[in-house]
């Protein structure tokens, strides 16, 4: 957002040519960061004895930990990518709890799901209709979404739950009656066998048993529906023409309106598709991880979801590292607390050694120095102490994200008029 | 198209305007600034609807209510600000809109570099828009349009990014579409070039149809005075005022930039150049070659990585811009929009902008707003800025008023050197010679210019010195009361490097012949 | 202008007149209030059995989460201006209010749940969290085959960790290999780990992969995702906060996993209190509603218990002879 | 803040009205509507609301909410004045009231020195956990959004930690609350005893003083002109010559220290300590606040006090048996309604100023024109 001054296209000076780096990094780099990453977290495991680290439990409470904020960043990237900065996504996720709770039980959680998803979208076009018909601030109008949204559905809880039929099976002003489970998925025979893998906790191999025991073990269809839905977006937004004119719409609209492209049209699309994610992520809260609607249920992962996909660059490979990591720390601090997160510390060690390492060796040298400062720093304290205090540890996935952003937020590139006012015939 | 009538608000764009124009053909459109040419063409290709009139394509009336109506049609626009989103691929910007074609894979690229190929615009499809450059852009733009089968042509204002060399190159382009069959409808205001181009011009003043003539038997000067309803002014300079006190010298000033990726990009390459007390220098170059860049790092917006700038004696080369501004530097900035005005606020305090710490806008830390209105009443009759009052925001005021209220503000501090990038661009004739005029004032009392202008007329016509810009470096130097636009615009292009190696070298000292 | 009490006098006066001469019940409930199938809903009880008795009559008003000290004040005048005595308030969250608004109104009685008021006309209701949770860990001592229990709170609250250090203490006396795990779902002023079921679960199912198989979860509706979890696992058992989880609609699917649940008898000790307002002896001071007074204890139902019931009892004995003194705190 | 030719004076303050009123009026229709459709009389609701709110308890309980909503509203208003969203108000208050609590607690001198003190350690508690976020968006690029949602949980944190017996707390009687060491009587600040309708907050001076100095600084001082030049376009501020990157820091700073004092009125005036349930949430209530008073001190006065009328009537409707569950619909459909009503509004006062200015200049034109004949 911040503004450089000139905007005229710089000299057309040769360049090397960077196709490859286009759209994101190769897979091979990818593969080897992630490679990367799995070696570290093994060896620290293997160092510090806590097991915890990569065992299936963890990784499978990850997993459901992450999929409302994946589905909440998801919702954040479709509106994005057409323009519209969409901070409404926590009211939306609202809307989708309180709507999978609703009619989820008095019919059965599929339809609640449906309805979730409905209500999300409801949100949604409320916050198209102000932003993109009536021009108002995207943010001013995410805030106006999200108070408006806790203030019905906290509402109708109150008139719809806490009377007759639905007090009587179990609801209340704050709670919905409980909702019927929605089927897990577990693949027989296979999550057992990764699980004995697990348990011989061998470097490296029962590592990548966890893991992958802890993304096929007890899996819900929604979960699998939300990865789906990753992969799909993707397709559609990269491959498929109406992505691309969505995407058009994100970055320039009015070269896009001037190619026959109903701006609007999209926008409204994108925004929509968005408080359907959102909303399925509030049903995701509801159906699969509570069985009922509860208020404050969402807890600000609308928000988190959102600086999951800033930290993920707007693309949903990023944002599902994100999510998951998220997801990942969150499951730490409940699942062990002070203990896992201490053996983290030493993980950061590296990180900031390595980090440190290659700032100085590319001469920035205040950067590299101060890398590997706090590097000393955090040893230091891994040493002379056992866990992490508790209250703390909560607090682990907010500094790790403001830590990678700041580390990293130049590289970043949001579409180009994200957030700004469109009219239709009025462009130079 | 019969009878188009469009108003906007306080203003009618077009009034009762007809054309015709005939397949096959190149038909140019003439007329000042704000004439309405763009409106009318916007009209036609469907992004603006008319408030009244018809609009007949082959025989057929045809109603559009958006582009995708006009492409339908086999309409197609290259715009004059350019429609293309810097994040994309130079395919993805192709295909857009256009996916039924022929999708938006590895069959539209072989179709492209077909196009590509068979016009020789030397495309590359998968390259990141942003990287390239702006006669790159345009001709991207061309073959969007190509690429949708377009049978019309409509080219606004194409050429006035463009050098000389890179006009013909297109005007070749033009001609061979021509001879395909395909219609052309051009905009322009160099009349020289729609002269040579054009089977027939149509000539729009004020948003009205004033003619249509044939290129033959028309001269400028006669097309010209179409045009303008009047004799036609210009930046002729009179005596020289040039005193031998060196006001302004820059020094080997380096900047360079990283992108994402790492790669330093040179954008100022050691230029050096000395303004003395009542000189112009001018500054000519095709826009993005670093001149905003210059005028950035004098203004101290950037930060060079190396160099020296001194004014008037005192090194500024790493005072903050408030300070340089303070020290006496006035600042007419290329886009008035974005680094000139506060849109959305009222013309006093767009009299205060940039002045906020001098007399009479402040008194210590604090504002003097009743000074300032008055100052501002002040300036709105001098400059003769016209507006209801100065209480209306500046959006609402026209570009050339804008314009007009930025010189006032500019000159009511008694600048020692004036930086002026662009200063009549967007602006009508009338509000042109005025700002000429009072340019030239100032001069007289010993003021010091720095112009940037893609006007070669203005250009030549206002400067004492010229220097001409080339991918960041001071490739050239002219004498502005010899040289000709076409000599200046082959020095533009790089073309003329060659030649002109030895002079870059040994300084000023340099001839018409070099830039030959 | 006048104050909204002058107002209300007379309008309350003739909407209320249909019952009149019955004692007027007032109750400013907690966030939840009626209907949250905890607390508030047993104070609720109380007050229903009250009002049926002394055939009065029962005005609620519930706190909303975003309230501060002047809403619980206006809520508890309201009540006092329109003539209401006396007035309960449910939740600890009123102590500083109900000592003002009883400084106000020195002619009404008030109650106050889970915390203790100085004023002399406030009945300071408050039962010892500590012992029922002791009770609850000796059965889960009693109960584990792994010699490893849990504790799921849901906000590391003073009155969470109550639960805590009793059930801990608990666990040890009975047997001291027994591993206890504590787990708080947030921390501070960040109340949402008293709704999460889905932070509930994991913390559980953490514990549970850890090789603890009895779980006893204080943590509101969090610990509904605690008991799911359990449920999920063979031979594991959940312990209920609070009241008798077992017999909870919501939870039915579940309730054979419920062990037992560490019932607070809210609704005894404001029985108590209305009652000995209706009986022109206001109850003041601190009620403490100990284990030897009923105020706390565990739940039979599902009959899961039944075969420990000696141990259970003869701990119980002991605690309130005095043999044993819980800790409030670890 | 601007003055303006009487002509032009009065259409714009008709434009100005028009907005909250046209969107008080939408919030009306709809909640009455919400009222109907769960079978219940929106008329007798909204009589109760007005009689109650006009009483003068409630209207003491009014600007005592106020004070404390409108330190919040200003404070997200200097932020929205330069663009920056600075969502971490909630943090930013809680954490120097946290801080000031504990220095109030310990300190032993007189009044006059300890008040300014606490005020002091609160406002610089708050500038610097909101300098953070200024720091790193000038000089790492994070937006100021997503860095002060994270501050925020970061701040929860914090507090959780510290705000624990033995460390920097204690545990009150009846073992359920744990707050700071209470502060002495003497660092209480005044206020007023109206006897029956409650005792009015001194805080509330400040507040207004917070407000002038608001409106002094932003319209009337170099400073303030260069903090709203950033706001309405930051490129061409830098080319007149305001740091943008400085200011973008300072505003923060400044942002942050304001945040700093909206916890004071209820520490100072009301609990006197921090304890585990102190407000919270009242930097979101200040965002709404600000949108709704459009940035301008006055504007934000009458949200504040709005806001706190709302919440007082509705407190009440309970009691008349109605849902209060009404007031968060209320709230969500007012801001709704006012920020369209703005956007409708400025837009149709920008088409009548381009009408106007086209009017005239046809107008001079024309005689020009004329004056060329003749
Ligand atoms: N969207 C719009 N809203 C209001 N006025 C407009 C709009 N677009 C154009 N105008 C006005 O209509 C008039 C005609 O503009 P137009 O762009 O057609 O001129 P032009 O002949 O293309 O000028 P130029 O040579 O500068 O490109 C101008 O006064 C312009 O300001
Ligand atoms: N995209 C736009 N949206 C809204 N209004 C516009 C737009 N473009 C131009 N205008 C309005 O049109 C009017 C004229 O603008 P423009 O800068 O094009 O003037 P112009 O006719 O070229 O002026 P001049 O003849 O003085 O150069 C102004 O009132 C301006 O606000
Ligand atoms: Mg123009
Ligand atoms: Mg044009």
């Amino acid at each position: 957002m911040t503004a450089t001054m000139t905007d005229t296209p710089p000299p057309a000076a040769p360049k090397a040519d960077t196709e490859g780096t286009r759209s994101g990094r190769p897979l091979g780099q990818i593969l080897m960061i992630v490679a990367g990453a799995l070696l570290l977290v093994a060896a620290v495991r293997v160092i510090t004895g806590s097991d915890q680290l990569t065992s299936e439990g963890q990784v499978s409470a990850a997993l459901g930990l992450a999929v409302p904020i994946g589905l909440a960043g998801l919702a954040g990237l479709w509106s994005e990518r057409s323009g519209v900065v969409n901070i409404g996504l926590e009211g939306m996720m609202i809307l989708g709890t309180f709507g999978a709770g609703w009619i989820g039980w008095q019919s059965n959680p599929w339809l609640g799901l449906l309805c979730g998803i409905g209500f999300g979208v409801l949100g949604g076009l409320v916050h198209a209709v102000a932003t993109i018909t009536f021009g108002v601030d995207h943010i001013v109008s995410g805030v106006a979404v999200n108070l408006l949204a806790l203030g019905i559905t906290q509402y109708l809880a109150k008139i719809f739950f806490s009377e007759g039929d639905a007090a009587d099976a179990g609801g209340n002003p704050k709670q919905s009656p409980p909702v019927d489970s929605l089927p897990n998925i577990d693949v027989p025979g296979l999550s057992d066998a990764l699980k004995s893998l697990e348990n011989h906790h061998w470097f490296l191999i029962s590592d990548l048993a966890g893991i992958l025991g802890g993304l096929v073990t007890d899996l819900s269809v929604v979960t699998l529906f939300a990865v789906l839905l990753f992969v799909g977006s993707w397709w559609l937004l990269w491959r498929t023409p109406f992505g691309l004119r969505l995407r058009s719409c994100g970055e320039n609209p009015v070269a896009a309106e001037s190619l026959g492209v109903n701006v609007y049209k999209y926008k409204y699309a994108a925004v929509a598709v968005s408080g359907g994610l959102a909303g399925l992520a509030g049903a995701f809260l509801a159906l699969v991880t509570s069985h009922t609607y509860l208020e404050n249920q969402t807890g600000g992962r609308g928000y988190i979801g959102l600086a999951a996909m800033i930290f993920g660059n707007w693309r949903p490979g990023g944002l599902a590292m994100g999510a998951g990591l998220f997801g990942y720390s969150d499951a730490l601090q409940l699942r062990n607390g002070g203990e896992t997160v201490h053996a983290l510390l030493l993980v950061l060690v590296v990180l900031l050694a390595l980090l440190g390492g290659w700032k100085l060796y590319r001469k920035a040298h205040w950067q590299g120095g101060i890398s590997l400062f706090v590097g000393a720093l955090v040893l230091l304290w891994y040493l002379f102490t056992d866990e992490v205090p508790n209250d703390f540890v909560g607090a682990t996935p907010y500094v790790v994200t403001l830590l990678v952003l700041s580390l990293s937020a130049q590289r970043l590139r949001m579409p180009k008029a994200d957030g700004m006012r469109y009219r239709k015939g009025q462009g130079k | 198209m019969r009878g188009i009538t469009k108003r906007f608000p306080g203003v009618v764009a077009n009034r009762d305007i007809d054309i015709t124009v005939r397949t096959g053909t190149v038909h140019a459109l003439c007329g000042e600034n704000g004439a309405g040419k763009s409106t009318l063409m916007k009209i036609l290709y469907g992004m603006q609807q008319p408030d009244e009139g018809t609009i007949t394509v082959n025989g057929e009336r045809v109603t559009f209510h958006n582009p995708a109506d006009a492409i339908a049609r086999g309409i197609g626009m290259v715009h004059q600000h350019f429609m293309l989103a810097d994040n994309l691929t130079v395919l993805e910007n192709v295909v857009l809109g256009a996916e039924k074609l022929y999708g938006i894979g590895a069959k539209a690229r072989t179709k492209i570099k077909e196009i590509s190929d068979a016009y020789g615009l030397n495309i590359r499809p998968d390259v990141l828009l942003e990287e390239l450059g702006v006669a790159d852009r345009q001709r991207v733009e061309i073959l969007k349009v190509l690429y949708r089968g377009a049978k019309t042509l409509i080219l606004d204002e194409p050429t006035a990014v463009l050098v000389p060399q890179e006009v013909d190159a297109l005007f070749d382009n033009l001609r061979e579409l021509k001879a395909e069959g395909l219609t052309v409808i051009f905009i322009s205001h160099k009349l020289g070039e729609v002269l040579s181009v054009a089977d027939e011009i149509t000539v729009i003043r004020r948003g009205t149809t004033v003619g249509t003539v044939e290129p033959a038997g028309t001269t400028p000067k006669q097309l010209a005075e179409l045009m303008v309803g009047s004799e036609l002014p210009t930046p002729e300079t009179e005596e020289s005022t040039v005193t031998d006190v060196p006001l302004l010298q820059v020094d080997k000033l380096h900047l360079t930039q990283t992108d994402l990726d790492g790669v330093e990009r040179i954008i100022l390459d050691a230029i050096s150049l000395t303004i003395h007390k009542g000189e112009v220098l001018g500054i000519a170059g095709v826009e993005g070659n670093g001149q905003s860049e210059l005028v950035e790092a004098i203004m101290g917006i950037r930060h060079p990585d190396a160099g020296a700038i001194t004014l008037d004696g005192t090194d500024i080369s790493h005072a903050p811009t408030r300070r340089r501004r303070e020290a006496g530097v006035g600042y007419i900035p290329e886009d008035r929009h974005r680094h000139g005005l506060l849109l959305e606020a009222p013309l006093w305090e767009n009299r205060i902008l940039g002045h906020v710490t001098e007399r009479p806008n402040s008194r210590g830390q604090l504002l003097d707003i009743k000074a300032a209105r008055t100052d501002t009443e002040r300036i709105i009759g001098a400059y003769d800025v016209r507006t209801p009052g100065i209480d209306v925001t500046a959006a609402s005021l026209s570009g050339g008023n804008q314009q007009k209220l930025i010189v006032g503000r500019e000159m009511s501090h008694a600048p020692k050197l004036l930086i002026a990038a662009h200063p009549t661009r967007g602006v009508d004739v009338g509000a042109q010679a005025a700002i000429w005029d009072h340019i030239r004032e100032a001069r007289r009392e010993g003021l010091a210019v720095l112009l940037i202008s893609a006007d070669l007329d203005e250009l030549i016509g206002l400067s004492d010195t010229l220097r001409v810009m080339y991918r960041g470096r001071l490739v050239a130097d002219a004498d502005p009361a010899t040289i000709t636009p076409e000599e200046l615009g082959s020095a533009m292009t790089g073309a003329a490097t060659g030649h002109l190696e030895h002079t870059e070298a040994s300084g000023p000292e340099t001839t018409e012949d070099d830039a030959r | 202008g006048s104050t909204s009490s002058e107002q209300d006098s007379s309008s309350s006066a003739s909407s209320d007149s249909g019952k009149d001469g019955g004692i007027k019940i007032g109750l400013a409930y907690d966030v939840g209030g009626r209907g949250d199938r905890s607390f508030n809903d047993s104070a609720a009880r109380g007050a229903d059995k009250a009002e049926k008795e002394f055939s009065g009559s029962i005005k609620e008003l519930t706190a909303k989460s975003s309230d501060t000290e002047a809403d619980r004040e206006q809520r508890l005048t309201d009540l006092a201006d329109a003539g209401y005595n006396p007035i309960v308030a449910v939740g600890f969250s009123y102590a500083t209010s109900v000592d003002k608004v009883a400084a106000k109104y020195p002619k009404v009685s008030f109650g106050l749940i889970d915390s203790v008021a100085t004023a002399k006309n406030v009945d300071s209701i408050t039962f010892t969290e500590e012992q029922g949770s002791y009770l609850a860990g000796v059965a889960a001592a009693l109960k584990t085959k792994k010699d490893h229990v849990g504790f799921v709170g849901g906000v590391d609250t003073p009155l969470i960790k109550k639960f805590a250090a009793g059930y801990v203490q608990g666990v040890k006396d009975t047997n001291s290999k027994v591993k206890v795990d504590v787990q708080y779902l947030t921390h501070g002023s960040d109340l949402s780990g008293f709704a999460s079921p889905d932070k509930g679960k994991e913390a559980a199912s953490g514990m549970l992969d850890n090789g603890a198989d009895v779980i006893y979860a204080a943590a509101g509706s969090s610990g509904n995702g605690s008991i799911e979890a359990v449920s999920g696992v063979k031979g594991a058992w959940a312990i209920g906060v609070d009241s008798d989880q077992y017999n909870i609609p919501g939870l039915a699917k579940y309730k054979n996993s419920i062990l037992t649940s560490m019932v607070k008898n809210v609704d005894v000790g404001v029985y108590d209190f209305v009652k000995s307002v209706q009986d022109g002896k206001p109850l003041t001071g601190n009620q403490i509603y100990s284990l030897a007074k009923g105020g706390v204890g565990l739940a039979t139902s599902g009959g899961f218990i039944d075969d420990i019931k000696t141990q259970l009892d003869e701990a119980k004995t002991k605690i309130v002879d005095g043999t044993i003194t819980v800790k409030t705190t670890t | 803040m601007k003055k303006l030719t009487p002509r032009i004076d009065k259409e714009r303050l008709l434009l100005g009205i028009a907005a909250p009123l046209l969107a008080i009026v939408a919030a009306l229709v709809v909640t009455a509507l919400v009222i109907l459709a769960t079978g219940k009389n929106p008329g007798a609701a909204f009589s109760d609301m007005v009689t109650y709110g006009s009483a003068s308890d409630s209207q003491v309980y009014i600007l005592n909410k106020a004070t404390t909503y409108y330190l919040a509203g200003v404070s997200v208003a200097i932020g929205f004045r330069m663009n920056l969203f600075n969502i971490g108000v909630d943090g930013q208050y809680r954490i120097a009231a946290f801080f000031a609590a504990v220095l109030g607690g310990a300190l032993t001198v007189p009044g006059w020195i300890a008040i300014p003190l606490i005020i002091l350690c609160a406002m610089a508690t708050g500038a610097l956990w909101a300098a953070i976020a200024g720091v790193l968006k000038v000089t790492r690029g994070v937006s100021e959004v997503i860095s002060t949602i994270m501050l925020n949980s970061i701040a929860t944190a914090v507090i959780a930690y510290l705000l624990q017996p033995g460390k920097l707390a204690e545990l009150q009687a009846g073992g359920t609350v744990i707050s700071t060491t209470p502060l002495p009587k003497s660092s209480y600040f005044f206020q007023i005893d109206t006897g029956a309708a409650g005792v009015l907050w001194g805080f509330i001076v400040i507040a207004v003083l917070v407000g002038v100095a608001y409106w002094f600084v932003l319209g009337r001082t170099r400073f303030g002109f260069d903090l709203r030049t950033v706001g309405q376009s930051e490129s061409a501020a830098a080319a007149s010559g305001v740091s943008v990157k400085k200011m973008i820091a300072t505003s923060m700073v400044i942002s942050g220290a304001v945040a700093g004092l909206i916890g004071m009125p209820t520490l100072l005036n009301d609990s006197h300590q921090f304890s585990n349930d102190f407000p919270s949430g009242i930097g979101f209530t200040g965002i709404a606040i600000a949108l709704l008073g459009r940035n301008n001190p006055v504007g934000i006065a009458l949200g504040a006090l709005l806001w706190g009328f709302l919440e007082r009537t509705t407190n009440h409707l309970e009691f008349e048996g109605y849902d209060k569950e009404i007031l968060g619909v209320i709230q969500g459909v007012i801001v709704l309604c006012v920020v369209i009503a703005y956007e409708l509004v400025r837009r149709y006062g920008l088409k009548r100023q381009q009408q106007r200015v086209g009017a005239e200049l046809a107008a001079q034109a024309a005689a020009t024109q004329k004056q060329e004949v003749a």
